[in-house]
């Protein structure tokens, strides 16, 4: 009987992964309920957090940053396009908690149930229609990869230099109450009417089209 | 150090864009390239939700559009996943670099 | 919302939820089966009715029962203020009366239908369509029903178009016959040229009274009147034509008219319902005899308080050609079907010439009980035409009492209905005889005791309008509004017993401006209610009684259960809608309906003697209507329904005869061509249309196409010449060369990063951002 | 050991080093050291277990409660920050003495750790983490208890004592002894991290689960979203498990999947807004408590169409979390377990505890959005004062509580695991036309018939009466299936021998 250490670590990988959920101020915007009544939950606090106890945001900021960047330099090494899909998976799911470390709760849920429950599943879904090896891989030519590289880190560089050297006149550290439900659904309904049947109607066509493109003769 | 502003998610969010265009170059996998693209929106959209945190007002403008641009991102992977489909039907490969029957 | 509206919405929901239904799982539910599931939807709503009709015959504060609640369907921001547009339910007396009788008349016909259709309803490329017949006649209770509870006329306009649609639909039912489809399209069009002036009067109501809603349209009315603002301070040129104030408010009034005159079927418009005839049977019961062509009057009496005078005696001008030519018609028809289609167009004319007149409670009664007897006598004639297998010649039919007795019993009550018969002077008889009374009445008091009514005392009034003439009829005409019906002084809140309105100058300046009928459109009806029992009686005789003229026709004849059941339900309907059952509710809600500037609303009801003084009216008996009128056409259902026993007494050879004779043949030519209507629309319109359109198509193909195409091919010949001369051979061939080289030469230069690999273009565009982007941090930089 | 001869590269069998070896002697040392101990006192230990779990969240939360009423007695009361320096332990024992509380000065260094809110998140995780491992473990060994008893036999009897209650966890020490196996041809990586995948998001769906109104670890306002989005991120770990076995089988359980799941998550969707209207927030616990008013009340009896509704959600949340009749991509007599036919030993766990963990999830949302979530049928305004421990006690057993939520959540499970031993599987083209053509089209009439209803004729006196037309259905049919199942267990044993010999072929 042989057993290894890794099958234990179990045990610690998701208790690691859901502290990075459960301390980040995800309640922020949940102000409704008077504080007695939080019981169990310290959301009361999650604002003022936000505001003054930089230790904590400043240790998830870079946490989900590291993962971002990492599955994200994984992507662009990775050869395997399924292990890209997964990489990607990282990538969306630490996008979502950068929403909710940036008190967009909404926005955060949204991108997992869409992001990484929808698109990503469709993308492995078309990857397991359409490769014909188990893993098929396309390497591409080296100086390709060079000048790519060369591209995109001048592209970067730049951006980053106007990123880092531009005065944000609107940058402020004022404590700002999250987004509520209430917020989205007049602001969908009011201002962004418009946008918001023109997306529904693009939604069916892009249904109708899909379904249609994809059809077997 | 520890204070962070919009300055950090504007990093992260650039450096995560510039990574997905070069997914994008180097990936002749029809759905890598898909992938590429959608990291590209992933940065876009943390900018907007970062300047919509730190621009000092309650307004959600900018998460509605992050909104719309992850419905958008959707709807295009969607109908991607199917023209990935139809050239695979086609030309029996994702290779996208077998695309090019049309150049001159 | 209070339980009478959510039963009312209910109703309306009911047979919408069925259509339903029926439209997507209908070909499952199979052939009997769908009709029974149209048929409860449509008991729902008769439920529903029966409800609210009760509680509101036992209501006893019915001003709080009509104040309900209503949403705003979508806010119209206009001219700067806000116009919603609101859905509500109109609930008051025409409503509750108005509904009872669509649903109670629709259950007996989609009763019937069950019967009719198990015969009529033949297979279609391939699918049965008794389903889809029950599911347009679903669709069509629901729009009809909502037209009745809207209380805007911007919804009322919407369920308008439905009806109509459902119209269309129910008369090409049979849309593989090429008559039918026809028959459907010519309702269609004929309809859209009516709502084409509904369409007009709307917009001029959005334009100048910035409401939809009924009663707010009604008081804005009113004061703009009384202002003298808004519409009648409105002066506009209409192609040069100047239109101002009160006509432009008439123009309005006739707009509106105008989709009454489509959907009912008045003088111009007429020539849509005898065709409709194509569609079933039940389909004519219900929605061209009982409950759409009504809806015209309906709504009438809805915008009657956006009526002007003038555009008032627009209305009666046109009820009275149309129930005066329909009726000459429908002497000579054959066609069992036409016969009651015609005397359907006659009755309508009654309703709308009595509207004109300001009967307006008289109108709407004549409309109940001409819905009851008119559907029964076509659901009659559908028995007899499905008894006899599709033959609708009544020369081919005679003597079917002993094959039907109960189609001919209830068909004869419908007969004497419609023709009036009851003993003069005593209120004994049946629905006609008091509806139309009563429009009789009006018309006469409008055309002879007009000046005797309000002539009296000039004095009073002279002070406060212009002319002395005017002035004092204006107070007699407050009192008359008011007078109606006895009791509106309790559920109207300003509406005093008699001199309610003594010193009110809006009223006074207004019966000056109530025209005094001539005398012609009070007697073409009295000839005409000389006439109707004449041919219906024929009608019935050529049917029923004699010898069977066509013995294989007569051998087949039979009626089943399903189908005389809704009959005797029907018989029994008109028998008691006779009786004063609807007449006191419409009076009442005549109360309201009529509280309007523009608007003197005589009763059919002749004052009593109390109230003969309360108006200072003459007593001498012979200036009372109804008495005048038992002289006048009171034994008139004896004179016609004698004449045409006479006549047809014994087959059809007398008749026959007396066709041959020298003028009669010619009046009989001319109404057997229905007065050349059809022919003249065919000719005129149909035919001018297309005339037009060859001469202008054959201008542009000769004038303009030819002619370009000739300067072409000359000039071409010409630059030919001077080219082939000239410049081909001189520097033509070497500069083609030089392009063509230098063409090849910059391709190759430009094909060369057209790789065609996608990854290579995205390479280059982010390339060419990064030298952008260099740039422009360059410019700042610097 | 013996070598078989395998076209691929085996690896070779390991020893036990370092904290391996001492793990497996624990292991060992304490099941026989609890094995006589747990088969002596089964039902004690599996009740005391629970309820011992709950009373230590309970006084926790007593004890922040009172920490919490330090701090806001405290004269510089400013905000507490995560490291907790705001109170110090001299103050706490100040206070404690200006209390008189007995033993002060012990308690001031329980409680100063108690300000710390990582500590608290701990003992929150840690209880989550518990209940996350208890349901699972016990839903097992009650599928095989169902399953033998809707079979006619008995099921695990042995280990544990009394109805072979501690199967479970005797399976869990196997597993997690057994070999780790990856094939040689599977893509390792993805094969590795593939359970994990499937196991993290179910068991992050607990953290925003109100268990009760006050026993949330996390009350947020999307909470909702949040556990919708993490039933449907499982299914990521199940493709990929799927892919990267590079088994045909597996692949084919993996693509019936995405296909199911990607489906079946928009009908299941679109019911869910059907009580978030009614409740007008997407805060599961202001949902909940919105039900309070006795079993009429609940959202499902709202109207006709919440109804549907429900119906409709339970159907499509059995197809969410792969259930039985929808159970294709781990079908055993078709594609010999679909996607986990690779896996053994502790990986094959984890997807077991994340299928009855996703089972427990969705249950309870159906019960907290349409079955008042954590109230009894009574209404909660008839609850005393809670003014002694009892009284509280008294409400909680009466009015609303954590047990009745539990309770209810597996009176769903049950149905669950009836439903799977009774209903034979259906076709993956019959699945998804279920979907698109009957499960979609229900979900929206349901919803546009609430929103009408909502606009029409919410508060009249006609939807109260169809409230409670629709109470009285359910209740009467729930009081039929009680009687049934009493008689059922009064003469069970000869209504299964019964059963049995009824069912036999020629009886």
């Amino acid at each position: 009987m042989t057993l290894r250490l890794n099958q234990l670590m179990v045990f610690a990988t998701p208790i690691i992964i859901a502290t990075l959920v459960v301390i980040a101020p995800v309640q922020a915007a949940d102000t409704e309920l008077p504080q007695s009544e939080q019981g169990l939950t310290l959301s009361d606090q999650g604002i003022q957090k936000s505001a003054d106890g930089g230790m904590l945001e400043a240790l998830m900021f870079y946490i989900c940053a590291a993962v971002v960047l990492g599955s994200g330099l994984a992507i662009c090494l990775s050869k395997n396009i399924v292990r890209m899909a997964v990489y990607l998976f990282g990538t969306l799911a630490s996008v979502a908690l950068m929403y909710f470390l940036l008190l967009a709760n909404f926005i955060g849920v949204i991108q997992l149930i869409v992001y990484a429950g929808g698109t990503l599943i469709l993308l492995i879904f078309g990857v397991m229609l359409t490769s014909k090896s188990p893993w098929a891989k396309f390497d591409v030519k080296r100086n390709e990869m060079i000048a790519a590289g060369v591209i995109c880190a001048l592209f970067a560089g730049m951006l980053l230099m106007v990123v880092v050297n531009a005065e944000w006149p609107l940058e402020t550290d004022a404590v700002v109450v999250g987004s509520s439900m209430t917020q989205f659904g007049s602001a969908l309904l009011t201002d962004y009417l418009v946008p918001f049947e023109a997306m529904s109607v693009l939604l069916l066509v892009v249904m109708i089209g899909a379904a249609y493109m994809a059809r077997q003769e | 150090m520890f204070e962070i502003g919009l300055t950090h998610y504007l990093v992260v969010a650039t450096l995560l864009f510039v990574m997905g265009i070069y997914v994008m170059m180097t990936k002749r996998n029809a759905i890598g390239i898909l992938i590429g693209v959608e990291m590209v929106l992933n940065g876009a959209n943390i900018n907007l939700v970062a300047f919509n945190r730190y621009n000092g007002m309650s307004g959600i403008d900018g998460q509605i559009t992050s909104l719309f641009v992850i419905v958008l991102a959707a709807a295009e992977a969607a109908l991607a996943v199917a023209i990935c489909m139809n050239f695979y039907k086609n030309l029996n490969t994702v290779d996208v670099d077998h695309g090019d029957t049309l150049a001159g | 919302m209070g339980n009478y509206e959510i039963a009312l919405c209910l109703g309306v929901v009911a047979p919408l939820f069925m259509f339903a239904v029926l439209a997507f799982v209908g070909h499952r539910i199979g052939k009997p089966t769908s009709g029974w599931v149209a048929v409860l939807g449509v008991l729902i709503s008769l439920g529903c009715a029966t409800y609210v009709l009760t509680g509101w015959l036992s209501a006893t504060d019915k001003a709080a029962l009509m104040a309900t609640t209503g949403y705003d369907w979508v806010v119209l921001n206009l001219f700067g203020n806000e116009m919603p547009i609101e859905f509500k339910v109109k609930l008051d007396g025409l409503t509750v009366m108005m509904y009872f009788m669509v649903t109670l008349v629709s259950t007996c016909i989609f009763v019937f239908s069950i019967g009719y259709m198990a015969g009529h309803s033949d297979e279609v490329d391939g699918q049965c369509k008794f389903h889809r017949f029950f599911c347009y006649l679903s669709l069509f209770e629901f729009s009809m029903l909502g037209l009745l509870i809207s209380s805007s006329i911007f919804f009322l306009f919407v369920f308008w178009e439905l009806v109509g649609l459902c119209s269309y639909l129910l008369i090409g039912f049979y849309f593989d016959k090429k008559f039918a489809s026809n028959a459907a399209m010519k309702a269609f069009i004929t309809n859209r040229v009516g709502d084409f002036g509904f369409l007009l009067g709307l917009m001029l109501v959005f334009v100048f009274l910035q409401t939809f809603d009924l009663d707010q349209a009604a008081a804005t009315f009113r004061n703009q009147y009384e202002t003298q603002s808004g519409i009648f301070a409105a002066d506009i040129d209409i192609l040069g034509w100047h239109v101002s104030g009160m006509d432009l408010a008439t123009l309005m009034g006739i707009g509106l008219f105008c989709g009454a005159m489509g959907k009912s079927a008045q003088f111009p418009l007429h020539v849509w319902l005898p065709d409709a005839m194509a569609g079933p049977t039940p389909v004519s019961a219900l929605i061209h005899a009982a409950t759409m062509v009504a809806a015209g009057v309906y709504l009438v009496a809805r915008v009657f308080r956006l009526l002007t005078p003038d555009a008032q005696f627009f209305i009666a001008v046109i009820g009275c050609i149309t129930l005066t030519i329909t009726a000459l018609i429908a002497i000579v028809q054959i066609d069992i079907k036409k016969v009651l289609a015609y005397s359907t167009l006659s009755q309508l004319g009654y309703m709308i010439f009595g509207m004109g007149v300001g009967a307006w409670p008289a109108a709407l009664f004549h409309l109940i009980t001409h819905a009851f007897f008119k559907a029964m006598m076509f659901l009659g004639s559908g028995q007899v035409i499905e008894g006899c297998h599709h033959v609708q010649d009544m020369r081919k039919m005679g003597g079917l009492r002993k094959k039907m007795p109960v189609t001919c019993w209830t068909f004869l009550i419908g007969v004497a209905a419609i023709a009036g018969v009851g003993i003069p002077g005593a209120h004994i008889g049946l629905g006609g005889y008091f509806s139309k009374d009563e429009v009789l009445a009006v018309a006469y008091e409008r055309a002879y005791n007009w000046e005797d009514r309000f002539g009296g005392h000039a004095a009073e009034g002279g002070h406060r309008e212009g002319d002395a003439h005017s002035a004092a009829p204006a107070l007699r005409s407050g009192q008359v509004i008011f007078a109606s019906g006895g009791e509106h002084a309790d559920s109207h809140a300003d509406a005093g017993h008699g001199g309610g309105h003594h010193d009110d100058p809006v009223l006074a300046g207004i019966a000056a401006k109530q025209h005094k009928i001539p005398k012609w459109m009070f007697w073409l009806p009295i000839i005409i209610a000389y006439v109707t029992p004449f041919y219906m009686m024929r009608c019935w005789w050529m049917t029923f009684m004699g010898k069977p003229r066509d013995e294989e026709v007569h051998h087949h004849a039979h009626e089943s259960p399903l189908m005389w059941a809704p009959l005797i339900v029907l018989a029994a309907g008109t028998l008691i809608s006779s009786f004063y059952m609807f007449r006191p509710e419409l009076g009442e809600a005549a109360a309201h309906a009529t509280q309007a500037p523009l608007v003197v609303s005589v009763d059919g009801e002749v004052p009593n003697k109390a109230q003969h003084e309360l108006l200072g009216l003459s007593h001498d008996k012979d200036k009372d209507p109804h008495a005048a009128l038992i002289g006048i056409v009171g034994f008139a259902w004896v004179a016609g329904i004698g004449l045409a026993i006479l006549i047809y007494r014994n087959g059809l050879d007398l008749a026959e005869r007396i066709r041959r004779l020298p003028l009669i043949r010619f009046f009989h030519w001319c109404l057997m061509e229905k007065l050349f209507f059809d022919h003249i629309y065919d000719t005129v319109l149909v035919g001018g249309t297309k005339w037009v359109l060859a001469q202008v198509s054959r201008a542009v193909d000769t004038y303009i196409i030819d002619g370009i195409a000739n300067l072409l091919g000359r000039s071409t010949v010409r630059i030919a010449e001077f080219s082939g001369n000239i410049m081909d051979t001189g520097g033509v061939d070497g500069l083609v060369d030089a392009i063509g080289e230098s063409t090849q030469g910059v391709g190759e230069m430009v094909r060369q990063p057209q790789t065609g690999k996608i990854r290579n273009y995205i390479m280059f565009g982010t390339a060419g951002a990064v030298l952008v982007l260099a740039a422009m941090i360059a410019v700042v930089l610097s | 050991m013996t070598q078989f001869s395998v076209p691929w590269k085996q690896s070779p069998p390991l020893e036990h080093r370092g904290p391996a070896r001492g793990v497996v002697a624990l292991a060992r040392f304490v099941y026989s050291a609890a094995a006589p101990i747990v088969s002596r006192f089964p039902g004690l230990i599996l009740t005391s277990a629970i309820v011992f779990s709950t009373l230590a969240v309970w006084i926790h939360w007593e004890l922040f409660s009172y920490l919490e009423t330090i701090a806001a007695s405290d004269l510089n009361g400013t905000a507490k920050s995560i490291w907790g320096q705001s109170l110090t332990v001299g103050e706490i024992g100040a206070y404690l003495q200006s209390n008189s509380v007995a033993a002060g000065g012990v308690l001031k260094y329980l409680l100063w750790p108690l300000q710390m809110e990582l500590f608290r998140d701990i003992v929150g995780l840690a209880a989550i983490f518990q209940l996350f491992n208890l349901i699972p473990v016990y839903a097992i060994w009650w599928e095989r208890k169902v399953a033998g008893r809707i079979q006619s036999r008995m099921g695990p009897m042995r280990v544990g004592g009394w109805h072979g209650w501690a199967q479970s966890f005797a399976d869990g020490v196997k597993l997690v002894a057994k070999e780790d196996l990856v094939p040689a041809q599977a893509d390792g990586m993805l094969f590795k991290i593939a359970p994990y995948l499937a196991f993290v998001p179910s068991l992050l769906a607990f953290l925003c689960f109100p268990l009760g109104s006050y026993w949330v670890f996390r009350n947020v306002d999307v909470a909702l979203i949040f556990i919708i989005a993490m039933v449907g991120i499982e299914v990521v770990g199940v493709i990929v498990a799927g892919w990267a076995s590079n088994n045909k089988w597996s692949v084919y359980g993996a693509m019936r999947e995405a296909c199911q799941m990607v489906s079946y998550e928009i009908p299941m969707t679109t019911v869910l807004l059907v009580p978030i209207m009614t409740a007008g927030t997407l805060n599961m616990v202001q949902i909940g408590d919105a039900q309070s008013g006795g079993w009429f009340t609940w959202n499902a009896f709202h109207n006709p169409f919440t109804f549907i509704a429900f119906i409709t959600y339970y159907i499509a949340s059995l197809a969410n979390c792969k259930r039985a009749p929808f159970d294709l991509p781990e079908s055993e007599s078709e594609l010999v377990a679909g996607f986990h036919t690779e896996y053994s030993g502790f990986r094959w766990s984890l997807f077991f505890f994340a299928e009855y963990a996703a089972m427990f999830v969705v249950s309870g949302l159906a019960v907290t959005l349409f079955l008042g979530a954590w109230h009894t049928p009574l209404p909660s305004t008839w609850a005393f004062e809670e003014t002694s421990l009892f009284k509280i006690l008294l409400n909680g057993i009466l009015f609303s509580s954590p047990f009745w939520f539990i309770f209810k959540c597996f009176i769903f499970i049950y149905i669950q695991l009836w439903i799977r031993w009774t209903l034979p599987r259906i076709r993956i083209d019959q699945v998804l036309y279920s979907c698109v053509q009957v499960m979609f089209p229900i979900a929206c009439v349901a919803l546009v018939g609430h929103a009408v209803w909502m606009v029409l004729l919410d508060g009249s006196m006609f939807s109260t009466l169809i409230r409670w037309v629709l109470g009285l259905i359910f209740a009467a049919v729930t009081f039929g299936f009680l009687s049934v199942a009493a008689f059922g267990y009064r003469n069970g044993r000869r209504m299964v021998g019964y059963l049995a010999v009824k069912q036999l072929p020629g009886s």
